[in-house]
């Protein structure tokens, strides 16, 4: 008896956060920070943009083809920060059954699969004059394709279901498994090839790490996506809330005539 | 059978996210019959299929026994390409029955149990069916619309096998629109169809703002 | 449980399905890529075992709408999860009776098949062996991909986007020992990581697969 | 018919099914390939037309059973077969909804996936003209399968079996034309052929395929 | 109107080759509203099919004027992503009719038009596949058992929608258990039972080692 006190307590310690998950506070909240966070967005991204574009060296033998550096990692960066977004999202609806956190998670899908796009598209564009072909069977590279076809198949689990709760609730267990067989896969492709991609040049540890006049844009970059990657989960979100009380209300409608 | 008593207090339910029937009470108890009505689309396919445990409801709570309920459906689990006793014999053996005898006897169904359930007609499909229910060995039937497509001797019949499951102690929820000839008590959901456009009533206000 | 086995086994004979139209898709696919590459015998050696691997993959990919569908369909998994057998244990042996019907057959069938794309004959035994450990893992991941997808109307080609990923890590390790092994080389470590894959799956995946189809059925 | 056109058309893009999923399992299987086969670039261009179009006709295989079964299954053939439109209208109007949301990205597509495996520029275009061509064919004889086991509860497997070997000639002179054509030789006689076939099967397999499917019904 | 008569003349009908009725021989005239009675299994679906000409007759023959027929049975070929209204308006442009509404009304779905075909009760799937009847524009309705899962007030509706289209000059044959409120007259198929032990009664002399 104690016992089960003690966890309502403890649950109502941190009933503050949770209260974000309901969709009028989020709506509310989401309003204010919008605009901040818009601004935030656009001021990193022209900021690294530019900087990377005009005021670096061109490197020796890179030629300006470099530069596609500025996109390429932010967007490849965030384009697994995504998928993991999407994995929390989506245990906190399977154990806590917030619908907001099922939105979110969904909203943040398409922005994680052009992101992801967005990779594979300036890695392809890079990997032309750097490896003389588009594409090649190189771990890092493959396992983002892996990663595409997962953004595909969950976005289309989404769709394919009408019940929104049954699709929430399909998709977070496809979120579940599919990240373990993300990561096996990972593994995976790096055992089957060594591959021609870069190891990690932002480690803080390692020598051959490029020189500061890359690295600052490089990381004012990063920092600039991954805010755009909140703000579009934000405004999608917002979306995603919106069309939900559209449906509920065309649900209301049909129950009154039938 | 004492304690087999199917018991619903304030249960609101529902199709995709909207309640169809709110505040629902009622109890079945062993030996009863309790025949739902309600026009076509009142919820009565909805309110069994909770029930049966096959969807969650909205608000409420059903308390029933563990393991007592046999639900039966338009859609009868029948493989076409078995025969009418291997159907029957697979579902006995799940539910641990090994007799399917008399259930083949009770719906007249021993001339055809030789034939593949695709050569079935539509009302002998029906039987086989509800020959179904008696090889679960459970007490409590919730049935669907269980004489669609049968003929007036095998609503008879089947009146029958409901008479006899109950005076052996079973109870049965029944929804159908004709008249079975079973001395029961009806149960009208009409009066319980929820108002789609009252205030809120689900249960956790986090979802106020979809309903 | 073994009553539900021996159902599907029966349904699956029955239907003049299971074992013989698998095998004989399988026998297809490793028609067509001679016809579509053409006859060189040493590029076809070179990508017999990959081949024979997708091959297979695709085969137990096509006959997985038959685990759940057609239960779902005719109202047998509402009963089957109104029944006294918990939903991991139905899950479980619909997978193993996939297995047992459609993967099976592959396994002994394509040593022979590889004989037909001209592979060297160490091959057959090593195409054999990573089968034989692959394919349960196969069957265990299609039949979750089935439970997530049973609800929809012919969603055969869902199935296939949300399946195919999760099978990307067996038919890597698979291919890669049986190709290493045909090869004379050490192939320890994809072996025990396929024999790893299939374990954890069978282990871990009827959970889901049941939470899946019970989400479904409501 | 243009009311079946579109019934069809409208059914393919709300089931969420035609246009994207044929070409996410396209996709899929030119990924699976190189996974099963290694990463050498030479390799994978030696047999990439090949690969392309095999990948091709599986995914139009996999979605033949949306011609007829949805339909048979919900009794519409039943009620078709009684309207006042010729069962051959009905079949050729089916195999072309067909090949619009399923063959035809599929079309589209293909050199991209081309790129995907290292396969050289030329083989763009050449991969593109032999799809085009060859695709409607293999929408026209896989309606006509589909016809023939229409009354088979998931004869999707039987399907194949009956199907692939009707799309032996097809996958010959195409690929045939495609390798020719990116080695830069002479192909017009695999791509006459290749035209023949698709001239052919439009024009008669409409007949054999409503005969097939009469029968079915009865 | 007035060769709108659909007669058969010593029909045997069959199923999986075994003759399931035979000499059967009836004519139904524009105006009139014959019911098929028959226990179940008697093959009331089985003729209705061979007069639909979804299946050849075993024996005899039926008459009946070209693109005469609307056949309605069981499964009502409703797709369940379109919505009501697509779906009865697939139906109309396949027969040349270019109006739903009067369908709709008469059978009072204008209220479930923009709903999908799936999330209709049985009975409202039901509702629908009747009205498909009325934009087929044709005369001969031959109906399957119309009235499964309807509840007493939609019955009254679909019985009214038989009468109206018998005083246009239509006429209907229907198999059905229950009693629809129809002025109707009754055939009982079950004196044409055929018996299976009979001396072989199939057309051509091949045939005669199997039957
Ligand atoms: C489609 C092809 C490609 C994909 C999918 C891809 C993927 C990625 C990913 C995921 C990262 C982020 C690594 C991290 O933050 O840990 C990355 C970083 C990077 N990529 Fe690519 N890449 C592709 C092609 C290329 C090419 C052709 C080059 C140039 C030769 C290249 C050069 C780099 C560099 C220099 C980094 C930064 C390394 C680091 O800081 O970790 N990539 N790429
Ligand atoms: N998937 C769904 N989503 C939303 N609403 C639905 C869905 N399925 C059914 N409904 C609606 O829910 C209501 C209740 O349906 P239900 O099938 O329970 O009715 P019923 O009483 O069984 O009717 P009938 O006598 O016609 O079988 C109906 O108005 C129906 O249109
Ligand atoms: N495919 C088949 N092959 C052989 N016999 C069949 C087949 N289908 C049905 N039958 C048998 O044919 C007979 C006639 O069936 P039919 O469906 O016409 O009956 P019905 O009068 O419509 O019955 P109900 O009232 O139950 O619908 C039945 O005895 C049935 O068992
Ligand atoms: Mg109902
Ligand atoms: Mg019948």
């Amino acid at each position: 008896m104690s016992d089960m006190h003690r966890t309502k307590q403890a649950r109502d310690r941190w009933n503050f956060l949770w209260e974000w998950a309901n969709p009028v506070k989020f709506m509310w909240f989401s309003g204010r920070v919008l605009p901040w966070l818009i601004a935030a967005t656009v001021i990193s991204l022209v900021a690294s943009l530019v900087w990377g574009f005009f005021f670096t060296p061109e490197a020796i033998n890179f030629g300006s083809s470099v530069k596609i550096i500025y996109v390429h990692v932010p967007t490849a960066t965030v384009a697994v920060s995504a998928w993991f977004m999407m994995l929390v999202a989506s245990l906190i609806w399977l154990i806590r059954r917030h619908h907001v956190s099922a939105l979110a998670a969904k909203a943040a899908a398409p922005v994680g699969m052009v992101m992801t796009l967005a990779a594979l598209a300036t890695g392809a564009m890079w990997g032309q004059p750097m490896w003389g072909t588009w594409w090649a069977w190189d771990p890092r590279l493959t396992s983002f394709l892996i990663l595409f076809l997962f953004y595909l198949g969950y976005m289309a689990l989404w769709a394919a279901i009408e019940n929104p709760d049954t699709a929430a609730d399909l998709t977070s267990v496809l979120a579940v498994v599919g990240s373990v067989f993300a990561f096996l896969s990972r593994y995976a492709v790096n055992f089957w090839n060594q591959g021609l991609h870069q190891g990690a040049t932002l480690s803080l540890d390692k020598e051959e790490n490029i020189a500061d006049s890359y690295w600052i844009p490089l990381v004012i970059g990063i920092g600039g996506f991954m805010l755009f990657f909140v703000t579009m989960v934000f405004i999608r979100t917002r979306t995603e809330i919106r069309l939900r009380r559209i449906h509920a209300l065309e649900l209301r409608e049909r129950m009154a005539d039938a | 059978m004492s304690t087999m008593t199917l018991e619903a207090r304030d249960l609101t339910v529902s199709r995709g996210g909207v309640p169809v029937l709110e505040g629902l009470s009622f109890r079945l108890d062993p030996g009863q019959v309790l025949v739902l009505r309600g026009p076509n689309g009142s919820g009565k396919t909805t309110l069994l299929r909770t029930l049966a445990g096959l969807q969650p409801p909205m608000a409420g709570e059903v308390s029933l026994p563990p393991e007592a309920i046999a639900y039966g459906a338009h859609a009868d689990g029948l493989k076409s390409t078995l025969t009418v006793a291997e159907n029957l014999r697979f579902w006995a053996r799940v539910h641990g029955v090994h007799d399917i005898e008399p259930a083949l006897d009770r719906l007249n169904l021993q001339a055809l149990r030789q034939r593949a359930a695709q050569n079935l007609s539509a009302g002998q499909k029906r039987r086989l069916g509800l020959a179904r229910l008696l090889v679960t060995g459970r007490a409590i039937w919730l049935l669907d619309e269980p004489t669609v497509s049968l003929d007036r001797a095998s609503v008879a019949l089947f009146a029958d096998v409901v008479r006899a499951h109950i005076s052996a102690g079973g109870a049965a929820l029944i929804a159908t629109h004709i008249d079975l000839g079973l001395e029961t008590e009806i149960f009208d959901v009409t009066p319980f169809k929820a108002d789609p456009n009252a205030p809120s009533r689900t249960p956790t206000p986090f979802d106020e703002a979809f309903a | 449980m073994i009553a539900l086995l021996a159902r599907d086994l029966a349904l699956a004979i029955r239907a003049g399905g299971g074992f013989g139209l698998g095998l004989a898709f399988y026998l297809i696919v490793s028609t067509l890529v001679p016809f579509a590459v053409g006859p060189e015998a040493a590029v076809l050696a070179r990508i017999a075992p990959g081949i024979l691997w997708v091959g297979a993959l695709l085969a137990c990919l096509l006959s997985l709408d038959r685990i759940f569908q057609l239960d779902f369909e005719d109202g047998s998994l509402d009963l089957l999860a109104t029944a006294p057998i918990p939903m991991e244990g139905t899950v479980a042996v619909k997978a193993l009776a996939h297995w047992l019907t459609t993967s099976l057959p592959l396994v002994i069938a394509a040593p022979i098949f590889g004989a037909l794309m001209n592979m060297p004959a160490p091959g057959y035994w090593w195409i054999f062996v990573t089968l034989l450990i692959g394919t349960p893992a196969l069957s265990m991941i299609g039949a979750f991909g089935a439970a997530l997808t049973v609800g929809l109307k012919r969603g055969g080609l869902l199935l296939s986007l949300l399946v195919l990923p999760l099978y990307i890590p067996t038919l890597i390790f698979g291919a890669e020992a049986a190709t290493r092994g045909i090869g004379g080389f050490e192939n320890t470590t994809p072996l025990l990581l396929l024999a790893g894959i299939t374990a954890a799956s069978v282990a871990l995946l009827p959970f889901a697969a049941s939470a899946a189809l019970r989400i479904n059925l409501r």
